[in-house]
């Protein structure tokens, strides 16, 4: 039962770090773990079928979508 | 009111299929040409003709009318998505189809037949009619979502920068507002476990004092109310949007965001009725954008952001008169709402009528137009009489009954509000129409091959509109009262 | 003295248009006078709170101080994607504050 | 209410308010919409979060109850009251799978736009973007 509240405070954190953190493409990552673990986190508030719709989502479609933008936006460079 | 009418759903559903119809169709002009009008005398033609009352989705009757579940301790409630469809509705529907009609006779008379365009107006049209009918409170947010979606993507169709300015600042606005209308639904559901507008709204006067959640959900709600109606906060996003995009496609979002206006308006009346402070916040953010819409709009130079700044003002009358909060004063407002698009519908086609011919909107670039265009010029003149609310014409009616209603509520400080409102409407229309048409200015050069047929039929038409509800204003004012009354708000 | 009006309107707009311009101006200012002139009234007459009255009085007589306000309103009316959120936050600040504090 | 109710109530709080500084605040396009996409995540969860009932089970577990309930007859409910009684609350879940897709196009049409925009002034800055001359 601890499980769920250190993945609620991971979402929390990673949220935060998302948008501090100052390299694009290391908060894109850290959005994907903050999409991924909230799924996780509705796997554990027993909504199974968001939880499988939300960690597709999260886990691909969202960094994908993010990261072609990036790469057409900076390619690859820093801002 | 209860026969469960299989129409109803169809002005939502057919619009939809439509949209995908002449969206996968992308390069053959011919037949979309053909498949859009046909589509729009069928949308024009459904509302007419259907009856009113309310449509059960999948036919989910009231969980009252199976009395073995009351041992399972379910309430009265409606089980699934459920349409109503009233005076109003028909009314509103009417005139939105309509001018939806002659935004996509000017699209195609433009000869920039796309698909994708003509689906983006399809779908806008869709969610617009899912608003105004939906008495499900879910249903009603989703639609606005692809409101805001296919709003943005016929603002960004014009390939300018401005407008991927306007459209990024749309849907940057649009994600909070959402999220805010929202979260509003997720609180109510959480206090009261419904989104039935009627059973919520059952239940809220049945709970009786508002507690802390509630109170916070009218909030979110209220401020998911001010972007859809391009209320104070949110006039300039709006303005942009009507500025940015083309002229004609501005008509139709105007017309969009003041039903939009008024189907939310009564939604947060049905559901928190009663609640007296939420009239008089709704009061002061219309008030607000009365006076910063008319007063920028004196100030504009050019045309099609002087129509826009004048377009938001007149929507912060229509929700003046929902402010007031008296019966008689949101039938006024609604009125209101109706005349002034017709207006507005008919400057903002003047406005693609200039554009095209004199390929400028810029109002010290124009002028000596009444030689060229004598009757587009006389049109704008009755449009800017009948906007400003000079007696034949329908504006009048609707503010006269909206001064009327003030000084009725005991506030005739509003009376005087509109008279100045409309004098400002007035003053700014009838400079721009001097400064097109009657100024001696410089010469500019006449695009010949625009002759415009399409736009006089449309812009006569209109005004005859506006001129026969003027002079009969009973046929469309007293649905409209008799429906506020059986609100009972 | 509305001569002077004008002049002072003719200096501020000197980038602007004049003539109509400065006569639209005017108008406006005038229109935005009366605008708060009337709310001011409707808020002392209908509000049943000191402090809504108080606040009324003490924003127009800072506005009445600061005339010609069409500029400063234009001034606050610009596309500025920051201003615009800025006044979003406030407005949704001020809901809260409005309906869970009740004032 | 449920403590891990609560919990979860404040992480949601939480999102909603990061969201709506990087939405406000932030002055990277990329990052504007980076909070837009945490926003409607904290509304999702503050939905699913609703729906939670401890120790209940999850109703899509019983699909013959779904496949079986008609309008015209539900009397069958009766022998289904113990799952009355404890499954979840299962509306909120369709209402979440409804906003996430609506999230998704919604953020998918703000990249491109964001793309759109950075062609033309080949910068991620709101600021230089909106404030810069055309």
């Amino acid at each position: 039962m601890m499980f769920d509240y250190i993945l609620l405070f991971a979402v929390a954190l990673s949220a935060l770090m998302a948008i501090i953190q100052e390299n694009l493409y290391k908060s894109i990552i850290i959005l994907t773990f903050e999409s991924f673990s909230l799924a996780a986190i509705f796997h554990f508030l027993l909504a199974t079928d968001v939880a499988a719709v939300q960690a597709i989502l999260g886990a691909a479609l969202l960094p994908g979508l993010f990261i072609v933008a990036l790469y057409k936006t900076t390619k690859g460079r820093d801002e | 009111m209860l026969n469960n009418s299989t129409l109803i759903p169809l002005m939502v559903v057919l619009p939809l299929i439509m949209a995908i119809l002449v969206n996968f169709l992308h390069q053959k002009d011919k037949s979309v040409k053909f498949i859009s009008i046909v589509s729009l005398i069928v949308f024009v033609f459904i509302p007419v003709v259907t009856l009113y009352g309310v449509h059960l989705f999948s036919g989910h009757l009231r969980t009252g009318s199976f009395p073995e579940i009351s041992k399972l301790l379910i309430p009265d409630v409606y089980m699934g998505i459920v349409y109503s469809y009233g005076s109003v509705q028909k009314i509103l529907m009417v005139v939105l189809t309509i001018i939806t009609g002659f935004t996509v006779l000017t699209v195609l008379n433009k000869k920039m037949i796309s698909g994708v365009y003509i689906a983006m107006i399809f779908i806008s049209l869709a969610s617009t009619s899912a608003i105004m009918l939906a008495d499900d409170i879910f249903n009603f947010f989703v639609f606005t979502e692809i409101l805001v979606v296919a709003q943005v993507a016929l603002v960004i169709a014009v390939q300018d920068t401005k407008s991927f300015k306007a459209g990024f600042k749309y849907m940057i606005f649009g994600t909070i507002s959402g999220a805010s209308i929202l979260l509003g639904i997720a609180l109510l559901l959480g206090v009261y476990g419904l989104l039935n507008i009627t059973d919520l709204s059952n239940a809220i006067k049945a709970g009786g004092q508002l507690n802390p959640i509630a109170l916070s959900a009218v909030s979110l709600l209220t401020l998911g109310w001010l972007y859809e109606s391009g209320l104070f906060p949110f006039h300039i996003i709006k303005c942009n949007m009507y500025e940015n995009a083309k002229p004609e496609i501005s008509a139709l979002l105007q017309v969009q965001s003041k039903f939009v206006l008024v189907a939310m308006a009564i939604i947060l009346f049905r559901v928190f009725s009663g609640f007296a402070l939420l009239k008089s916040v709704m009061l002061g953010f219309a008030i607000f954008t009365v006076v910063l819409g008319s007063v920028m709009a004196l100030q504009q130079v050019e045309l099609r952001k002087l129509l826009s700044f004048v377009a938001v003002s007149q929507a912060g009358l229509v929700a003046v008169g929902f402010g007031i909060g008296t019966s008689f004063a949101i039938a006024a407002g609604i009125f209101h709402a109706i005349n002034d698009v017709l207006s507005m519908a008919i400057l903002f086609f003047i406005a693609s009528f200039v554009y095209d011919k004199f390929k400028t909107t810029k109002l010290e670039e124009l002028g000596d137009g009444l030689q060229v265009v004598p009757l587009v010029g006389f049109v704008m003149l009755l449009a800017t009489l009948a906007i400003s609310g000079v007696p034949p014409f329908n504006s009048y009616q609707s503010e006269w009954r909206l001064i009327q209603a003030a000084a009725q509520a005991g506030v005739p400080e509003l009376g005087v509000l509109v008279i100045l409102l409309s004098v400002a409407t007035f003053v700014a229309i009838i400079k721009a129409f001097f400064m097109i048409f009657m100024k001696p200015g410089p010469k500019v050069e006449v695009n010949t091959e625009v002759r415009g047929t399409m736009f006089k039929a449309i812009i006569v038409i209109l005004i005859l509109t506006c001129l026969a509800i003027g002079l009969f204003p009973n046929i469309i004012y007293d649905p409209i009262y008799n429906f506020v009354v059986s609100l009972g708000v | 003295m509305l001569e002077k009006v004008y002049e002072i309107f003719h200096e501020k707009m000197k980038d602007k248009g004049q003539g109509m311009g400065i006569g639209s101006a005017l108008t406006s200012e005038f229109l935005m006078l009366s605008f708060l002139l009337i709310g001011a009234i409707l808020v002392l007459r209908t509000a049943n709170s000191t402090i809504l009255g108080f606040g009324a009085l003490i924003i127009l007589g800072g506005i009445l101080f600061t005339v010609p306000t069409v500029f400063k309103v234009e001034k606050e009316n610009t596309d500025s994607i920051n201003l615009s959120s800025f006044y979003v936050a406030l407005t949704l600040a001020l809901l809260f504050v409005i309906f869970l504090g009740g004032i | 209410m449920e403590p891990f109710q609560v919990a979860s109530f404040m992480t949601a709080g939480v999102l909603i308010v990061t969201g709506l500084w990087a939405l406000l605040m932030m002055d990277n396009i990329l990052k504007k919409i980076i909070g837009a996409n945490l926003i409607g995540d904290g509304a999702n969860l503050v939905l699913i979060s609703i729906g939670y009932r401890p120790g209940g089970f999850i109703p899509e577990v019983m699909h013959h109850f779904h496949a079986t309930a008609t309008p015209s007859n539900y009397s069958h409910l009766l022998q289904f009251e113990e799952f009355a009684s404890n499954a979840s609350y299962s509306l909120p879940f369709a209402l979440v799978l409804t906003n996430i897709v609506i999230g998704a196009s919604t953020l998918s049409v703000m990249l491109a736009l964001a793309v759109v925009l950075y062609k033309k002034y080949h910068t991620l800055s709101v600021q230089k973007m909106f404030e810069g001359d055309e």
